[in-house]
């Protein structure tokens, strides 16, 4: 424990090596190795939690990573409590998530090199929470981007896998790009990147400049936590294996935009202007994904668009200041989302599709599956007792203190959040089964990490205090008027999806005649994917084609090729001089001499 | 001092002697019929002066003997003359060790000794300190060179021949015309010195067009460009060979007088210190130079570029070489003297290796497209083109390289910046051409035997020209890689200008 | 008009009639017959400088040498076909160039050219003493310079094939 | 003065001769009109700025020797120009260009 | 001493090869393998030594008569990661090569004499010898295009060296000028500084050659001919060495020769180097040929060296020699697997390719580790230097670096998108019987992988060489940070 706790360098090296391993071990050994896999995280969260038990942080170990002629650029990593919070999620998590994906991923032959990438997903996620200075937080930022692109085409087979990959990959890598201009610009601004020097120079910085920087560094974290606009790239991640949409894609890289905001919140706190543009960005991802997550018809795109509008909740706190509320909201979010996204897992396992309209009646054939799901969707709603209603009532409560209006909207957001939650409960658990597979409870191995998750889902509510406490920040009592609110519009939400759900199946095929336009509208998610895709993507190829072809090949190359042309036409035309006849040879020679002649007095006059 | 070094120091005449009989020796063997012992002769005797002039050179100063001794107004020895002695004599040698067999048995000993008389001419022409000695040499080489032209034998050498002629009648009535001005109205007499102060005696415009003539007279032989039209036509016709020494061994006889003669007595480096009043009067003539030199830079690139066969783009690009010698010129370090030189040795490599090439290969009709493959099937003399292409290109390693880069320096010296940047942009057209030349012989397959003939005889039809280009080859890399280690003190030595 | 400026005068008409009659002449035996007048005039000048071994030599080589030399080879050459008509592309390109240069040769030369009347010039010492004195490296380039022109004249016309 | 219009005029009608004769006689001829008027050039400036008259002499003999022996060689070219391929006209003689 | 060895040695190499050729096919293959693995080993007893002394620059020159000395060898901290570059690259273009039947003696021999000149020029000490080794570079090049290259190899052998002699003869104008004022030739000891207003146009005259050859933005176009035309191995000298010595002039010679010169420039020079950046990419993206695909990419990537360099500060020299160190690894790995592709497919359309990942699994994973790498992917070696370009040429320019930052996204783009047209997707029909990548190849590969995960690991190791010169350069330029 406080082995792990004292040095960090060996919680990012672990990992590393164990993938090599893994990977060096091939199919022969993934039995074993595959259990490797599982002490990664593992050590994650020791060295979280014993960081949290001892509540010292560990000092930076700093190295002067870039150092020329008098400039240093440091790199390094430490360990504070708000890293250790995220240590303990990213490892409890992660451990589930392993544990799982040895009963999911049984019959499939590129085990290595799935296991070897969580590994290193591990090893990277904890990098980039330990960081700090910004470099090594950058560095982790992409390698977490990296390995969710290799794990999204991990079935390189299927195009579509691959497209998603790439994808994810380059909305990303957008969002990296902001961060980059905004680390380039402390850089020049402060002179330092390490995380404590720019902390502590925010203040002086002048509030154009710290506003500038603030929104650049929210553009990285909106690409990383897919927040409005770019989190196109979310839904369709779900190709990748369904445990990997549970680690990645729920839990752990997607809340690296809210560690981000909390991890620089003194160059925020300076930068009220950036702070509303949160809030505004947050509500409207929040509210705009929950209306989408209504009308999905694949289990996992609902759960996609419920993360990207939890994560809206987040920012909108972070956007009214509240950084210990949003902080909660994403460690309960990690541990009922996860629950989900597992419990989402066992039943594809089982019944072999995605689409919930050939589900049903699982919670007799599947139902510890059944039970946790249950547990997880309540919490979702935020209905009383769990810790979705505790932790969600904190960010509402903020949000409405700081703007009313946006309080209202995630209101109505956490009641389609009720809605779609409990649509997809009765269409997948109630009523009969319609598929054509004969669904069953997956192994222990598949069983043991729901139930794992299920406790953190029910009992964290209850550690919000201690929590807060451990964070800085005081702890809340919980807002009667707030909290009576939500519950009241949760059940409303819950009824709703009941009454649907009475209609029977078909129902769901009448969905889209009912709407009508709405449907499709909300279906194809605001149009913004194909928007993109016929604005953005396909003009580049023709650009870049166009450029090639005419700027390149005619223009630049045309140029150099034409001089070359240009010489030899120069050359015929001055050979016309030697025509062979005597008599021109002579007169050049006379006219050469009196020219010349002419000059030299010219210019000796 | 070791007394063989002193008799060294001043053999004066010895070398012109020693060639000069070897010509005639040549001529009677040839009366006897004897034709091989005939050019053997020659190019004994042409060896022998220029291994003299080569250890005259390289031997250190004599202090009691005044380096520029003064024989009968021509300075045969001392300060670089021997150096350009021993460049023509060599090349000479080379050109007749050929065998000459381009030219007609009947003619052959004839060129050869043509060859050596116009070493002798050249020796002459280059240390002429009189103008007098100046215009007999000058026409006597001018002689040679229509001889070497017609040599070839065919129409088209006759033609060139003729062409070559009038024009060289022409120039000389002009180079007769400077005489009467400088020596006849100018009064001082035919020395160079005492030539100076005629000039100055004359009104601004009097002698400007004294020296503009004198000028054009030598600028016609060097083939500059208002001048140039005999070249390709004369290169292209003569026999290889012939073609050879025409190329190096005269035209560097004529550039060391330009050199000399306008360079340095007319320039403004030594005449400002002697005569400042005539110099600013002769001030243009460095613009009207550098004017010449840019054009011929420009003129000879562009054309050598459409060339078809090899010779005559050799023809433009001597024009062209001529050009970048003029550019360092008024410079006080020997840059154009080394220049001319390497591109000696360059420009007789390559018709050397074109005369082993036309031996070695009967029905090739000259074109460089025809040259492909040859490099497989004659690797020895393709070895010896492709190194006198890159030495003409000026690429390190070869001694071309040094020879450009101090022409450049001297040039910046003259603060000529813009003439020196044509140079250079010249330069790199010329690979345009020369590189044409090298790939056709190592990369284009042979169209007849086609790529797959695979490793044929090496030997081929090796005949016994080529080991002339070799030498020249040999020399030519030698003079480009030594300097890299020793660093250039080797060209205060054999041109100690 | 001193007897010295009449025989300038002949000589120069002389050399002016012949040099016209060798450019417009249509026959070739004309021109012949004007190449040598010219000769003869020029002669005449050296004759009115004093330079009297000058005009022996010039009458020597150039009259009885070249002339013959130059009618022999109108023989050879035009053997075939009788008498050619001569004919000149007079075209103006040609005037002008020629007028140009002699046109800048007077221009320039004018200043320092001293008044009308020509000069006689001194006849000086013994032209021997100064040609094997002072200039007798000139005198034996001369004689090389007819060696090359022997052996070029062997070689141009041996060179060829026999057709 | 005389001297020097005179000369320089059948220079300039000789360089004239040059440019339109066809004939390479006629052309040669031309050359001998230039020749003959620089050498005339030469004595007759040497005579006027007192150049001592051996030395002109001797200087205007050379060049007088230069100039025969050129026409020698150029009637050698001539002449076998013609008989080796009848073509002693400069119009025919336009083989060689480019 | 040590120094001469590096030279000679390729040479004596190249000389073994020619001649062993006549005999068998296989000899030459061995002398080059062992020339190039001695100066390897060479190379690195050199660096030892340069340690050794703590730094201090040792310098060979023949002590000959005094006079203009020329040949001057001068190794020190900004040659030396140079010259580990080239002998690695030299031994991993001998094994692309080991498969090459038509004349293997001459192919080897002109090998290791490229080598020989691309090492000489690192270690030149003088003015003319830089000059005469940038030179004698070409020779050997063009006839590696020439003679072994693919279609219209000719047209390409002959532009690559007219374009690349064009760029070098203007610089010799500028050295010859630097000659002039400074007379020494020994390249550092500026005697007499040159004058400010010669240093404006001497600067732009010596960093012509240099341009062309990074090559920066608008004198690109010959490097695309003459990659898709050189063979394999050619293509990896080319891409992985030769397109440094452009760099490593503008550091060595082109900004202590003309401060004032460079001060002037640095806003142009960024400018060239931030539209090669995005320029390099979008070619990139567009191309249908691999071959021309990895040559845009180099485009992009020493786009980021002339950026960093054009920064003008310590920081930003070090950026650009880590991203041409870390580009010469990664370029010299792509050419390596895309020839050895080309040998087995004969064809280089990607429209064609696809799914190989299935069929050729080692081979792909190979393919998109160095995807990965040349998109600057951290923890590989393309990162720490083009952050580095990044964030220097931020503090310079400011927010002239978004194209740039657009650049760095469209790198990606290029990337991942020819990995995914590549390798993933349902396999294409024709490669159904393709064999992976042979043994040869793998080991030729793997000593550039792990250079690339050090480098990108830990870039101090390279830092640390070169700190003492570019704190020497930073002086001359009026003591930058």
């Amino acid at each position: 424990m406080s082995l792990l706790a004292g040095n960090p360098l060996s919680v990012v090296a672990l990992p590393f090596a164990l993938a090599l391993l893994i990977a060096a071990g091939g199919k022969k050994f993934v039995s074993i190795t595959q259990w490797l896999a599982v002490v990664a995280p593992v050590a994650a969260a020791l060295a979280g939690v014993g960081v949290l038990a001892s509540s010292v942080p560990t000092a930076a170990q700093d190295v002067a990573w870039l150092s020329q002629g008098g400039s240093v650029v440091t790199a390094g990593l430490a360990i504070d409590n708000l890293t250790a919070v995220m240590l303990v999620i990213v490892g409890v998590v992660a451990t589930c998530v392993v544990v799982f994906s040895i009963g999911y991923m049984a019959d499939d032959d590129a085990r290595p090199r799935y296991f070897a990438l969580l590994a290193l997903f591990t090893g990277a996620m904890s990098m980039l929470v330990m960081a700090s200075s910004l470099v090594t937080l950058f560095i982790g930022w992409e390698l977490v981007g990296a390995c969710s692109y290799l794990l999204i085409g991990f079935w390189y087979r299927k195009p579509s896998a691959s497209a998603a990959a790439v994808k994810a990959f380059l909305t990303t890598r957008i969002g990296d790009v902001g961060m980059l201009l905004g680390l380039a610009l402390l850089w020049r601004v402060t002179g330092s990147l390490s995380i404590p020097e720019v902390l502590a120079a925010a203040p002086e910085i002048g509030a154009g400049i710290v506003t500038v920087i603030a929104l650049l560094l929210f553009v990285g974290a909106a690409g990383k936590s897919a927040q409005f606009p770019l989190h196109i790239w979310l839904p369709d991640a779900m190709e990748g294996p369904t445990p990997v949409s549970a680690l990645i894609h729920a839990a752990t890289m997607v809340a690296a935009g809210v560690f981000l905001v909390v991890r620089m919140w003194p160059v925020f706190e300076v930068a009220p202007i950036a702070l509303d543009v949160v809030l505004v960005v947050g509500v409207v991802t929040a509210f705009f994904a929950a209306t989408v997550a209504c009308v999905q018809l694949d289990i996992k795109k609902v759960l996609a668009y419920s993360t990207i509008s939890q994560l809206g909740f987040m920012f909108a706190a972070l956007g009214a200041g509240a950084t210990g509320a949003a902080m909660f909201h994403l460690t309960t979010h990690a541990a009922f989302k996860a629950l989900l996204f597992l419990g989402s897992g066992s039943v594809i396992h089982a019944v072999e599709t995605q689409d919930i309209r050939e589900m049903g009646g699982l919670l007799k054939k599947m139902p510890v599956t059944g039970t946790t799901w249950l547990i997880g969707v309540w919490a979702l709603s935020g209905l009383p007792l769990l810790s979705g209603f505790f932790s969600k009532d904190g960010v509402i409560a903020s949000v409405l203190h700081a703007a009313p209006l946006a309080g209202y909207a995630l209101i109505a957001a956490s009641l389609l959040t009720a809605f779609y939650a409990f649509r997809v409960t009765w269409f997948v658990f109630f009523g009969s089964y319609r598929g054509s597979a004969h669904p069953h409870e997956g192994g222990l191995v598949m069983t043991a990490p729901l139930i794992a998750l299920a406790v953190p889902a029910i009992a964290l509510g209850y550690f919000s205090a201690p929590f807060m406490q451990s964070l800085g920040h005081e702890a809340e009592a919980l807002d009667p008027v707030v909290a009576g609110v939500s519950v009241t519009v949760a059940v409303i939400g819950v009824l709703l999806a009941a009454a649907l759900y009475r209609l029977g199946v078909d129902r769901l095929e009448t969905e889209r005649t009912s709407l009508g336009p709405v449907h499709g509208v909300l279906f194809s998610a605001y149009g913004v994917d194909s928007f993109v895709t016929r604005f953005l993507v396909a003009p580049l190829e023709k650009v870049a084609s166009w450029f090639y072809e005419v700027v390149d090949r005619k223009v630049i190359d045309g140029a150099a090729e034409g001089t070359a042309k240009l010489t030899m036409l120069f050359g015929r035309l001055a050979s016309g001089l030697q025509t062979g006849e005597t008599d021109v040879y002579a007169s050049l020679l006379g006219v050469g001499f009196v020219v010349l002649m002419s000059i030299a007095i010219w210019l000796g006059r | 001092m070791p007394v063989w070094m002193i008799n060294l120091a001043d053999i004066g005449w010895l070398p012109a002697a020693v060639a000069a009989g070897g010509a005639v020796l040549g001529m009677v063997a040839d009366m006897g019929g004897r034709v091989r012992l005939g050019l053997r002769l020659v190019s004994a005797a042409l060896l022998f002066a220029s291994l003299l002039c080569l250890a005259r050179a390289v031997v250190p100063e004599i202090p009691d003997v005044s380096s520029v001794t003064q024989v009968f107004d021509v300075i045969l020895i001392g300060n670089g003359f021997s150096g350009y002695a021993f460049v023509i004599y060599f090349l000479g040698f080379l050109s007749v060790g050929t065998g000459l067999i381009s030219v007609r048995e009947a003619s052959r000993v004839g060129v050869a000794a043509l060859i050596a008389l116009g070493s002798v001419a050249g020796q002459v022409l280059v240390g002429a300190f009189d103008l007098a000695v100046l215009f007999v040499s000058l026409e006597a080489v001018a002689l040679v060179g229509y001889a070497l032209v017609a040599a070839g034998g065919t129409d088209r050498s006759d033609e060139a021949a003729a062409r070559y002629f009038v024009q060289g009648a022409v120039a000389t009535a002009l180079t007769v015309y400077g005489l009467a001005v400088v020596v006849g109205l100018g009064g001082g007499g035919t020395g160079f010195s005492g030539m100076l102060d005629g000039l100055a005696t004359l009104g601004p415009q009097a002698a400007l067009l004294g020296t503009m003539l004198l000028l054009t007279s030598l600028a016609f032989k060097i083939g500059v460009f208002p001048f140039h039209s005999w070249a390709p036509d004369a290169y292209e016709t003569a026999p290889p060979a012939a073609a050879a020494f025409l190329a190096s061994g005269l035209k560097v006889a004529a550039l060391g007088a330009f050199i000399f003669l306008i360079g340095r007595a007319f320039g403004p480096a030594v005449l400002s210190g002697l005569n400042p009043a005539l110099a600013d009067t002769l001030a243009p003539l460095t613009v009207i130079i550098a004017g010449i030199s840019a054009a011929s830079i420009i003129f000879g690139n562009l054309v050598a570029l459409k060339q078809t066969s090899v010779s005559r783009m050799l023809g433009y690009s001597g024009i062209a070489q001529v050009g970048y010698a003029l550019v360092g010129i008024s410079a006080v370090i020997p840059g154009a003297t080394l220049f001319a030189a390497t591109y000696a040795f360059g420009v007789a490599c390559a018709f050397l290796s074109i005369e082993a090439l036309q031996s070695a290969m009967p029905e090739w009709d000259g074109s460089v497209a025809g040259l492909a493959g040859a490099g497989r099937k004659h690797p020895v003399a393709a070895f010896a083109l492709a190194v006198s292409m890159l030495s003409l290109t000026g690429i390190p390693l070869t001694a071309g390289f040094w020879g450009k880069a101090l022409a450049f320096l001297g040039g910046l010296e003259a603060e000529l910046l813009w003439l020196v940047i044509i140079g250079v942009v010249g330069s790199v057209v010329s690979f345009g051409y020369y590189g044409r030349v090298i790939r056709s012989l190592y990369i284009d397959a042979s169209q007849e035997a086609g790529e797959s003939d695979g490793e044929e005889s090496v030997a081929g039809s090796q005949s016994a020209t080529v080991w002339p280009a070799v030498v020249a080859a040999i020399i030519i890399i030698a003079f480009g890689t030594i300097p890299m280690v020793t660093g250039l003190d080797w060209v205060s030595i054999v041109f100690g200008m | 008009m001193s007897l010295d400026t009449v025989a300038f005068a002949l000589a120069a008409a002389l050399m002016v009639g012949g040099a016209l009659g060798v450019a417009l002449t249509k026959d070739v035996m004309r021109l012949v017959v004007g190449l040598g007048a010219f000769l003869l005039g020029v002669a005449g000048m050296f004759l009115y400088y004093g330079h009297a071994f000058l005009a022996t030599a010039q009458v020597f080589v150039y009259v009885g040498g070249v002339l013959v030399l130059m009618i022999f080879a109108i023989m050879v050459v035009h053997r075939a076909n009788g008498r050619p008509v001569l004919e000149a592309r007079h075209d103006i390109g040609a005037a002008a160039i020629g007028a140009g240069v002699s046109g800048m040769l007077f221009m320039t030369l004018r200043e320092s050219v001293g008044g009308w009347l020509p000069q006689s010039g001194t006849p000086g010492g013994p032209i021997a003493v100064e040609l094997l004195g002072r200039s007798i490296v000139v005198f034996e380039l001369a004689g090389g310079l007819l060696l090359i022109a022997l052996v070029a004249v062997l070689v141009i016309v041996g060179a060829g094939e026999r057709r | 003065m005389s001297a020097l219009v005179l000369c320089a005029a059948v220079f300039g009608l000789g360089l004239y001769v040059v440019l339109t004769r066809r004939e390479l006689i006629a052309v040669l001829a031309g050359a001998e009109l230039m020749l003959g008027a620089a050498n005339v050039q030469l004595v007759s400036f040497a005579s006027m700025s007192g150049v001592p008259g051996e030395s002109a002499q001797a200087l205007a003999l050379m060049v007088l020797v230069v100039a025969a022996a050129e026409v020698g060689v150029g009637m050698a070219i001539i002449v076998t120009l013609s008989r080796r391929s009848a073509r002693s006209r400069t119009d025919d003689l336009q083989e060689v260009n480019g | 001493m040590i120094l001469v060895l590096l030279v000679v040695l390729p040479l004596l190499g190249a000389i073994a090869a020619a001649l062993s050729g006549r005999r068998n096919a296989q000899l030459p293959r061995v002398i080059a393998l062992g020339t190039t693995v001695l100066t390897a080993a060479v190379s690195i007893a050199a660096l030892v030594q340069l340690l050794g002394d703590h730094d201090a620059m040792f310098a060979w020159s023949y002590t000959g008569e005094p006079g203009m000395v020329v040949f001057r060898l001068v190794g020190d901290g900004l040659a030396m990661p140079f010259v580990l570059l080239t002998a690695l690259l030299g031994i991993v273009a001998v094994l692309a090569s080991w498969k090459i039947d038509d004349a293997p003696g001459a192919h080897h021999a002109l090998l290791l004499s490229l080598q020989a000149a691309v090492t000489c020029v690192f270690l030149a000490g003088t003015l003319l010898l830089f000059y005469v080794a940038w030179e004698a570079v070409l020779i050997p090049m063009f006839f590696l295009i020439g003679k072994w290259g693919h279609e219209n190899r000719r047209h390409a052998a002959l532009k690559f060296f007219i374009y690349t002699f064009a760029g070098s003869a203007l610089m010799l104008v500028g050295l010859l000028v630097a000659l002039t004022y400074t007379g020494g030739g020994a390249i550092g000891d500026i005697t007499v500084p040159i004058p400010a207003d010669v240093q404006v146009w001497l600067f732009w005259l010596l960093a012509a050659g240099m341009l062309v050859k990074i090559p920066a933005w608008p004198l690109h176009t010959w490097l695309p001919d003459a990659h898709v035309e050189a063979p394999t191995a050619g293509s990896i000298m080319l891409a992985g060495v030769l397109l440094k010595i452009g760099g490593y002039g503008l550091l060595r010679v082109a900004i202590p020769y003309a401060p004032e010169g460079f001060k002037a420039a640095a806003p142009i020079l960024a400018g060239l180097g931030i539209i090669g950046i995005v320029y390099g990419a979008l070619m990139a993206f567009a191309q249908s040929d691999l071959k021309r695909l990895v040559a845009y990419s180099s485009v992009a990537h020493m786009g980021f060296v002339l950026l960093g360099i054009s920064t003008g500060t310590a920081l930003g020299f070090a950026g650009a020699v880590l991203a041409m160190v870390s580009h010469g690894l990664v370029a010299g790995l792509l050419f390596l697997l895309v020839g050895s592709l080309y040998e087995r497919t004969h064809t280089r359309e990607i429209a064609r390719y696809g799914g190989l990942a299935a069929q050729v699994p080692r081979w792909a994973t190979l393919f998109t580790f160095a995807a990965l790498a040349s998109l600057g992917l951290p923890g590989l070696s393309g990162f720490p230097g083009e952050f580095l370009a990044f964030i220097e040429g931020f503090g310079e320019f400011g927010w002239w670096m978004i194209p740039a930052g657009i650049g760095v996204f469209l790198a990606a783009v290029y990337n991942l998108s020819a990995v995914r047209r590549v390798n993933f997707g349902p396999l294409a029909g024709e490669w159904s019987s393709l064999a992976d990548a042979s043994t040869v190849e793998l080991v030729a590969a793997l000593p550039l992988v792990v250079a690339i995960i050090v480098l990108g690991v830990a870039p101090g190791l390279v830092l640390r060489l070169t700190d003492p010169v570019v704190r020497g350069i930073t002086m001359i330029l009026g003591g930058g940070s």
